[in-house]
């Protein structure tokens, strides 16, 4: 095992896939001179596969989804969330339905990579989180890994799968830490990782999000409350299984985005807890997201509306005052 | 150029193909045999000379992305008739197993990459095909046709910039038949001359009358030729026009535009200005063009049965081909 | 009371307002000879207000938030719900947010029409409900009417509006028939309609999946089931009160849409019912959507993934055989 | 053109009020007291003149639409120091209670419909203001300020034909300082002049040299009066160079652009060009001139005092803001 930072995991797994498979490329505005996530990569596979694009999103992801029925495996970079629906058109009516329309004919090898997120002071245009918008079209999958570990495993997984992925990673996770393997492993899709096992309450986080709710957990544990942690990873495919369990264990759940509340990923798997494990909730399901408000700019606001440690203990606190 | 008489002939044969097989369309349709299908079809009479004449240029191996108006390009692609006509009415047969309809033909084994339901989303499809022939060094090109209105798209600015700056081996290929629906390119689009376009790109921009398909070969020929030698792309405009209504359902009411209007094009067509050519050269006597005729037009009713007869795609199609099984290359 | 369809019906709401306010104006692809919700405006109020667009999506959308920032009240009609991600852009990152951006100082008054839906042979293209994602985006509204009467009252709320809205029609609801006023009224926002009283099961549906529950309604009462239809007509604002009353009552809920089921609306409604009315709740809430697959072209195949009465009523009993 | 001293001196205030502001951005950010702001600051050093020509032809009651690096813009266009200020720091008092930030600066009252986020996304909203404007009959203008790399997005070519075809009274500006980001106009733009751009859309395309503010003014003056004559919209291409990083964040290290090129381009300062003109021609002694500046100075630390010292919004604007209250008419 070796430390790594969030974003060299992301470069590692691009470093070594482009290594293995000659049709991968990397595409995206910006990435040639980056100093993160693709730091270095022009250097290794040159121009042609490493490609700056103009600011066409439209455009360049529509030539990612025509490059990838032909024969190349492109990972495209989208630098925020907020970007995506200049170019979901494309995402949606193209990459994911190709295969569906065109009767089996066609597969769309994409991964589209988005450093998303808020809480960097991104302001209305530079902090959303979209992932709930792709989680509503099908044939997309949805990825959105929490860890360096995940990340990594998790990324070398969509560059290998045949259909389009959208890979969420978050700006505030890139400088954190993680132990990862030193030889090469992949994580399939579809299977939550149970982050922090624990019986009273269940919280499912995503992104960013887990770290805090990792925190909780500690700290909660110290008042003797113990909290299981679960991060379901890829939310296409969804890991059922192990959220449904956890529950089984707990009756009680806590569901925790960085994501506008309304609509959100946390309704999905909400909605799903009350439909197939209703008979063992015995509280109601918690949601702990963002407020249904824009982003502000200035710090101070910004907080008042992404769900936090406090927040979280609250919520747990409500359930386990129930009965 | 060199235009032999049996290419010629060839085209010839084409361009009749597709007259007929959406002469055939229309009147299933009236015939309610297209009860399933509702208003989403597009007929391509009138600019057959375009489809046939850029695809004569083409090698099987080459691509083409298309439109909502895309069986013409589907047939003088190579697609099989019975295969386009079965996808239409929505049959197993069909070359998409009837899941894709009209504005989603496609057949990858002559390179037809999909007829489109979204106006301008082909034009990026062909801007990044033409990137993974570039990356594999092949010498194939990619063909993207679209109407005039599709030209006041986003899709197509983007996709022929970034096709531009990359140089890569795209021919894009603008159908220009003066309206979008019921929109005049006048209503509609800033400059008369689409071809003008390709100004902002530092890219060629040719004009061609799209209802002489000898035209249309030459053009399209030069701008393969440039793409396969690694010149970038052009960006051609030909001048047509549609006969018909914008879709099966509007076949008739066109109050958008004049009878005259639509009269005076059809005396310039393309399938009429080649026979004639045919006869007046002797390259091919009136009887000779009549069995073609003959020919083609059992070719299309044998289409319309074949599709007819058809069986639909069995339910549990209804959830195949979602997603594509996973290929661990390791 | 007179009867009329309910094309008809958005375009008496399109005519009146235009004749009240004349900063109103029409703008879309196809409108001005079109034979639907439009037909006839352009000879009543001219090409000034009744503008056909180039086919520019994100453009003209674009336009129409900056001209109703600056006075005009547009009201913008975007074929089907497949070019919403065209147009997104401009929806969620420009409509929705400046106002909060720039801190109250200018407001968006302008509505989106949008006639979607699928059961059309439209294909994988053309039919498309994506009322979901603009759910997720705070600063909009989003109202989905089912009936004529509901059409015009609520497209005439949406005008009056001073902030943009997205304005759900179905295209299958389009020569569907129903009584209005002759005279003018509007429905107020945040207003559910309980479209039939009941006590046994709630049904909650919107747009043509209404009309489904309310024939369901009718079979099951020949059975002495009695089902408590009801239509929240705006997605933003909710009335939620209506239907945890409902679910009070009745202790069981379905909740039916044409979208996809993974993150659609219906998620949504689920979360809400399960955090705040799970004291109620008698058994699991049950969704009956669209399968999460795209749209095939061939009539027998949509059929199998569109939710249909079927469905409902399996649902329906399913939750009846429950206790 | 007639450019009376005065103008030319109010003129040269204004670039240095900029050029003053955003060093004292620079300055701040360094210091660590826009810690809050992190990267997404980026500064218009350099450029100064192509705001302040334009907006030289502007009247108070006319708009703009402005960009990422729109600072400049928003000080050209009368939005107070303080207030500007202010909003970079999340304060209170900026012109939008800090809920925008420098990529949200908007001042309604001056015409400021804000800067933005989302490259090319102020170009649609121009062209809606142009309809807003031409529905009213009044005299307004609107004016579009954009980059280089933002004259390959969608939006643009969409906005500026939809402008073109309704002939609406809008300037579209674009400032090509060569670079988005890090990437080079030639690894991103297919056409050498963006002004050429202009023949898509059949409207002027003029070139102009960005770093003279006397040539912006009359250009853009130029293109002011066709737009209020009724004539339509004008694509106006500024050749300019900013001399900072592309935000805040990237100050020094600057890879991708050659230190000499940059050396080059600050040979043709636009405030030195004018002072040094002011001097030749003896409009102002350069001891009146070092009063201006040192006024201006002044004024430029008065803001970041009054931002500094402002305190931030309470918690409960958070909420504040979404919705308009509905305004029933009837
Ligand atoms: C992006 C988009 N906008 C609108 C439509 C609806 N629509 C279908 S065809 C069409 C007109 C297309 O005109 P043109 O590109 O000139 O092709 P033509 O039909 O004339 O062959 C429109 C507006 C669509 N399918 N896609
Ligand atoms: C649509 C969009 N794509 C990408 C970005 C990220 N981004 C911010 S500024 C910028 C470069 C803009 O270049 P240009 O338009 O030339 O303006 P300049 O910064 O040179 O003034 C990019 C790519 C964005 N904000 N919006
Ligand atoms: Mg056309
Ligand atoms: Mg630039």
């Amino acid at each position: 095992m070796k430390e790594i930072l969030y974003r060299d995991a992301i470069n590692e797994a691009l470093r070594e896939e482009m290594q293995r498979d000659k049709s991968i490329i990397v595409m995206g505005e910006d990435i040639k001179w980056s100093i993160w996530a693709t730091k270095g990569l022009v250097d290794e596979f040159g121009e042609d596969r490493v490609r700056n694009t103009p600011i066409s999103e439209l455009g360049f992801v529509g030539a990612a989804v025509g490059a990838a029925m032909t024969g190349t495996r492109p990972v495209v970079e989208i630098m925020f969330d907020d970007l995506l629906p200049i170019c979901s058109e494309q995402i949606v009516n193209q990459a994911a339905r190709m295969r569906y329309m065109f009767g089996g004919q066609t597969k769309v090898p994409l991964v589209i990579r988005v450093p998303g997120g808020a809480g960097v002071s991104g302001a209305g245009h530079h902090s959303e989180s979209l992932e709930a918008w792709f989680m509503h079209i099908p044939g997309l999958k949805v990825v959105i890994p929490s860890t360096p570990y995940d990340v990594k495993g998790l990324l070398k997984t969509a560059i290998r799968d045949d259909n389009p992925v959208i890979f969420k990673e978050h700006k505030r996770l890139y400088s954190t830490k993680g132990e990862i393997p030193e030889d090469d492993y992949s994580i399939p899709f579809g299977q939550a990782d149970i982050k922090k096992e624990g019986k009273d309450v269940t919280i499912i986080a995503t992104s960013y999000m887990v770290l805090e709710a990792l925190s909780v957990a500690e700290t909660l544990s110290k008042e003797g409350i113990s909290v299981e942690v679960i991060d379901p990873r890829t939310l296409v495919p969804l890991d059922k299984k192990t959220i449904i369990d956890s529950v089984k264990k707990t009756g009680k759940v806590v569901i925790v985005h960085e994501a506008c509340k309304r609509c959100g990923i946390g309704a999905e798997i909400a909605a799903i807890i009350a439909e197939e494990a209703f008979d063992y909730l015995d509280a109601p399901i918690k949601r702990v997201a963002r407020l249904d408000v824009p982003i502000p700019f200035s710090r101070p606001l910004e907080n008042c509306l992404l769900p936090n440690k406090e927040d979280i203990i609250k919520a747990v606190k409500e359930l386990l005052a129930i009965r | 150029m060199n235009l032999s008489n049996e290419k010629l002939i060839e085209m010839y044969r084409k361009m009749l193909e597709i007259r007929y097989f959406e002469e055939k369309i229309g009147e299933l349709f009236v015939l309610g045999a297209l009860a399933y299908a509702r208003g989403f079809i597009h007929l391509y009479v009138g600019e057959e000379a375009v489809a046939v004449g850029v695809c004569a240029g083409l090698r099987k191996e080459d691509y083409i992305t298309s439109t909502h108006r895309g069986h013409g390009h589907c047939i003088a692609k190579g697609v099989q008739l019975n295969n386009v006509m079965a996808e239409i009415l929505g049959k197993q047969t069909g070359c998409c197993k009837g899941k894709g309809g009209s504005m989603h033909i496609a057949d990858v084994n002559v390179g037809v990459l999909g007829t489109s339901g979204i106006v301008g989303a082909g034009i990026p499809l062909a801007t990044g095909v033409g990137l993974s022939i570039k990356l594999k060094g092949s010498e194939q090109v990619c063909v993207s046709f679209f109407g005039d209105a599709a030209s006041n798209t986003g899709a197509f600015h983007e996709a022929i910039n970034l096709a531009a700056v990359w140089k890569l081996p795209v021919v894009f290929i603008c159908e220009n038949n003066l309206y979008g629906i019921t929109v005049s390119a006048a209503e509609s689009t800033s400059v008369k001359d689409i071809a003008d376009r390709s100004k902002g790109y530092g890219i060629p921009g040719v004009i061609v009358d799209g209802m002489d398909v000898i035209a249309v070969y030459e053009a399209a020929s030069e701008a393969i030729k440039r793409a396969r030698e690694g010149l970038g792309p052009t960006l051609i405009e030909c001048k047509t026009y549609r006969y018909r209504g914008h879709s099966v359902m509007e076949q008739w009411a066109q109050a958008y535009r004049k009878p005259e209007e639509v009269e005076e094009w059809k005396r310039k067509d393309c399938i009429l200005k080649l026979r004639t050519k045919f006869i007046q050269t002797n390259i091919l006597e009136e009887e000779k063009i009549c069995d073609i005729e003959k020919e083609v037009k059992s070719r299309v009713e044998e289409a319309s049965n074949f599709a007819l007869q058809s069986p639909y795609p069995e339910n549990e199609e209804a959830i195949k081909d979602i997603y594509a099984e996973v290929e661990m290359s390791f």
